[in-house]
């Protein structure tokens, strides 16, 4: 895997996460700016193909996109302000969910490709997220642990879906063009 | 930055790419601190006659981007739920105006133009080896394949469709993510055979390692 | 000032006839811009060539027929089944070979693709696999079966489309340059296998040797038909006029 | 058993020569197959055809001549540089049109795309975009430029392709059935244009009339060279060949 086509994957999964956000039905607003969103899905996809340092830099680069003033969170959001906001704390724990996922999916390198996906994207797409997000809502919109993780809670049907949704990619490209799971290559 | 450039020769076309960014981000700040619904409502109202520079297509194409109105209708009910109900217009509008504004830009700045004018802010990565020319590249492929993705999802479904007449729904998932990614294989192949992210300049640097392959 | 050589100069077919195609005033819009305007035309011919430069509109109007695409005005017809209103029932009829391979191959293995259709049409995975197999076999290439498409050649996947095609026994085939990245072989054996199909094919090409024995031909220039009759009467007046298009090109270049 | 009518029958050259293409002793494997095997070749005449079956190893071989694939073995030469060793200095040299336009492309707007090349060679940006307009404009297309490219049709965009490689004026042009798509009017101009060019060209293509005035023709089978010399004699023993594969193709269904 050389330097350019790394640059060009990276890309093409922040680009992925940024077009996950444009379909309205899956991108629901929900607890004071803390939408229910697809974009997770694509976070948890960049760690389980890209593995730990690679799916890490693709969420950066989108949120560095987000940053400057692209329009691409879900809802069409973005600029410096987001950062500002509740949701704050989840968007920090994307890239380290990323990392986490993506390590995982190297650590269980013997095992099935759909096993190990899903079981990363659950504990670095949902566990490690959710880590820095339930602090990010005790701080940035003044609730307590229970109300912030009891809140939470609205997020996890949908959250698992995407864990399938990941695993289940992850078993298709295994089998249709197993050179872009780089994450096992 | 959800659609690409519209053709035009209006002074918006021709203003410097910097700037439109650098306004772009003024108002943002500007608007962001409001607290009046009428204010709001003037902003918006003012940048979608901005919008005209851009033209019919250019309305047609923000057309394409009613799905955030879903959004707004349930930032709404959930501010009149909350008892909230004038910050909630007051953040409607906000959203609104900076959704038309970050359009009109990418609707009348090409993308080459605009990586030129984040180049100086790049710049300073250099000192940590990070260089600013890769990053301009990738932000420009993340422009680049945003659209695309989503044009593929619609020729998936084109395909689906002329095939059975039916909508593919989620069982298009896996073949679009294999589609997709084959798509960025193609790329970096193009991107290889014209020079690569760093281009043709470095060429006397041989052997940097810098092999392509397609396994 | 388009010739005038039709055997179908109605110029509003009344798509009452449930046999063939019909497009009755038919305008298509892409990209904001007006790409085929008011055509009409009653296909009902065997077979049926499709001839026009670059960006006339020929891939515009075929995918109009399996309701691909939505005409801003008009109506297409497949055997008496508006295409609009049923592409369910007009996809059924019309088997599609898209231009660009990479546009058509839906699945990551060669059996899945060829097989779908059937699939579709309810039949099981077993006896659509032996049969996706058994058409492979007529092409030597049973042992593509299990390939990822995205390792086979512009070529081989090109023949995988047209394979998943036919296995459907559509009953209008729109072939849309079927035969841009096939071999002489290859396209040898498809052409004359075409030739013998007792079904009706609408076929794109701009290698115009392969008009041979066609029943009709229609030539589209910027979307409208400039001529329409008999192969041996369109041929030289298309081809005239594309070496004079030519000659307008780059004259100082060469 | 290979026809032996080259004139090049050195089995493996040393690459020495800083003129032209070498190709020493080559395997390249894909998908964990392998595909051309050990193949050797110099090329030093202006104009050179690859001929062969779908699947025969054409694109791959081309690939690895600018770097795009590196070989298992062997050695690639351009110009005296190596390929696999110098992959961006090879792709300065040699132009490559991509067989299917959707693995080329790179930007969304047509100017964008042809001015890419140059842009990478470190030119001005409003240099380049004047120089791609103004090469648009020969094929009588200039208001294309500022066109997404995902709104031309195929043909459109397969000229697009073309045209961003001509602009580059590499030292070898490698085409892979560069007029799959293309009409007969812009056809006949390029290739008309084509042989005014003062480069190296090799051109991949299955219709065979295109290669008239070459000077060499080389018939890739399962990746090796079954024969190689001047068109004229390939050209009859290739052409059968591929008839009798096509009378071989599905006999019972014929
Ligand atoms: N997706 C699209 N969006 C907008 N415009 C399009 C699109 N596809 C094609 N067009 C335009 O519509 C016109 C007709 O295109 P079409 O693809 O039907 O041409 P064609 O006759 O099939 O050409 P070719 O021989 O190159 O395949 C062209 O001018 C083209 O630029
Ligand atoms: N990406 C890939 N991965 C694995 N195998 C491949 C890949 N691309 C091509 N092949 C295989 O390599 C062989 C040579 O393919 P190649 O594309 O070079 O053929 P070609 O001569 O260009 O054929 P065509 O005329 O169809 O374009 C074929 O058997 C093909 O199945
Ligand atoms: O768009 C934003 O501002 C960021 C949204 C963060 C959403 C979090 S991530 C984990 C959880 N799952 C969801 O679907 N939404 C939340
Ligand atoms: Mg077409
Ligand atoms: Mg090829």
């Amino acid at each position: 895997m050389t330097n350019d086509r790394m640059l060009v994957y990276v890309s093409f999964y922040a680009a992925l996460i940024a077009a996950l956000g444009l379909f309205p039905l899956f991108n629901i607003p929900f607890l004071g700016g803390v939408p229910i969103t697809a974009q997770t899905l694509g976070v948890m996809l960049a760690g389980v193909m890209l593995g730990p340092v690679r799916g890490a830099v693709a969420v950066v680069l989108f949120l560095f996109l987000v940053a400057i003033g692209a329009p691409l969170l879900a809802g069409g959001r973005g600029g410096l302000g987001i950062f500002a906001g509740p949701s704050a704390g989840f968007l920090i724990g994307w890239p380290v969910g990323a990392f986490i996922a993506g390590g995982l999916m190297r650590q269980m390198k013997e095992r099935s490709v759909i096993v190990s996906a899903g079981v990363s994207a659950a504990i670095g797409g949902i566990g490690v997220v959710y880590l820095f997000g339930i602090p990010g809502l005790m701080l940035l919109a003044d609730l307590s642990f229970g109300q912030a993780a009891f809140g939470s809670l609205v997020y996890i049907p949908g959250d698992l879906i995407k864990v399938a949704l990941t695993a289940v990619i992850a078993q298709s490209v295994a089998r249709g063009l197993p050179s872009a799971l780089v994450s096992r290559v | 930055m959800i659609s690409t450039y519209i053709s035009g020769d209006s002074w918006l076309h021709r203003l410097p790419a910097g700037w439109k960014l650098i306004g772009l981000c003024i108002f943002t700040m500007v608007l962001f601190p409001v607290e009046s619904p009428a204010i709001a409502a003037s902003g918006f109202l003012a940048a979608l006659a901005l919008f005209t520079v851009v033209g019919r297509e250019g309305y047609r194409r923000l057309l394409a981007l009613r799905s955030v109105l879903y959004l707004l209708v349930f930032l709404l009910i959930f501010h009149v739920l909350a008892g909230t109900l004038t910050s909630g217009i007051v953040a409607v509008f906000r959203l609104m105006t900076m959704v038309v504004l970050a359009t009109l830009v990418t609707f009348t700045t090409r993308m080459e133009d605009m990586l030129d004018a984040l180049n100086p802010v790049l710049t300073p990565l250099n000192f940590i080896g990070i260089s600013s020319r890769r990053i301009a590249l990738a932000i420009a492929l993340v422009i680049r394949f945003t659209p695309f993705l989503i044009a593929l999802a619609d020729e998936l479904g084109s395909a689906f469709k002329a095939r059975t007449g039916k909508r593919g729904g989620v069982r298009l998932t896996a073949p679009f993510a294999v589609l997709a990614l084959r798509t960025a294989d193609h790329v970096s192949d193009a991107l290889a055979a014209r020079g690569g992210a760093d281009g043709f300049d470095n060429i006397d640097e041989v052997g940097e390692g810098n092999t392509p392959n397609d396994q | 000032m388009p010739y005038l050589l039709s055997k179908n100069s109605n110029p509003t077919p009344s798509c009452e006839p449930r046999e063939g195609v019909c497009v009755s005033n038919v305008s298509i819009a892409r990209g904001g811009r007006i790409v085929i305007e008011n055509l009409s035309l009653s296909l009902v011919e065997k077979r049926i060539a499709l001839v026009g430069l670059n960006g006339s509109g020929k891939s515009t109007l075929v995918r109009a027929l399996n309701g691909l695409i939505s005409p801003i005005k008009g109506k297409v017809c497949i055997h008496g089944v508006d295409a609009v209103k049923s592409p369910k029932a007009a996809a059924r009829m019309v088997g599609f070979v898209f231009q660009n391979p990479d546009h058509q191959i839906i699945f990551p293995t060669v059996a899945e693709d060829i097989a779908f259709g059937l699939r579709q049409a309810g039949i099981s995975k077993s006896t659509t696999r032996a049969q996706a197999k058994a058409l492979l076999r007529e092409y030597d290439c049973e042992e593509w079966a299990d390939r990822p498409i995205s390792e086979l050649s512009e070529g081989q996947k090109h023949l995988v489309c047209i394979l998943s095609v036919l296995i459907m026994e559509p009953e209008v085939l729109v072939l849309d340059e079927p035969f841009s990245s096939l071999d002489i072989a290859v396209r040898t054996n498809l052409l004359s296998r075409l030739k013998h199909l007792r079904q009706q094919i609408i076929l794109i090409n701009h290698d115009l040797d392969v008009f041979d024995s066609f029943d009709r031909m229609i030539w589209l220039k910027d979307g409208r038909v400039e001529a329409d009759g008999l192969p041996e009467s369109i041929t030289p007046l298309y081809r005239k006029h594309a070496m004079e298009v030519a000659g307008r090109l780059t004259p100082e270049s060469l």
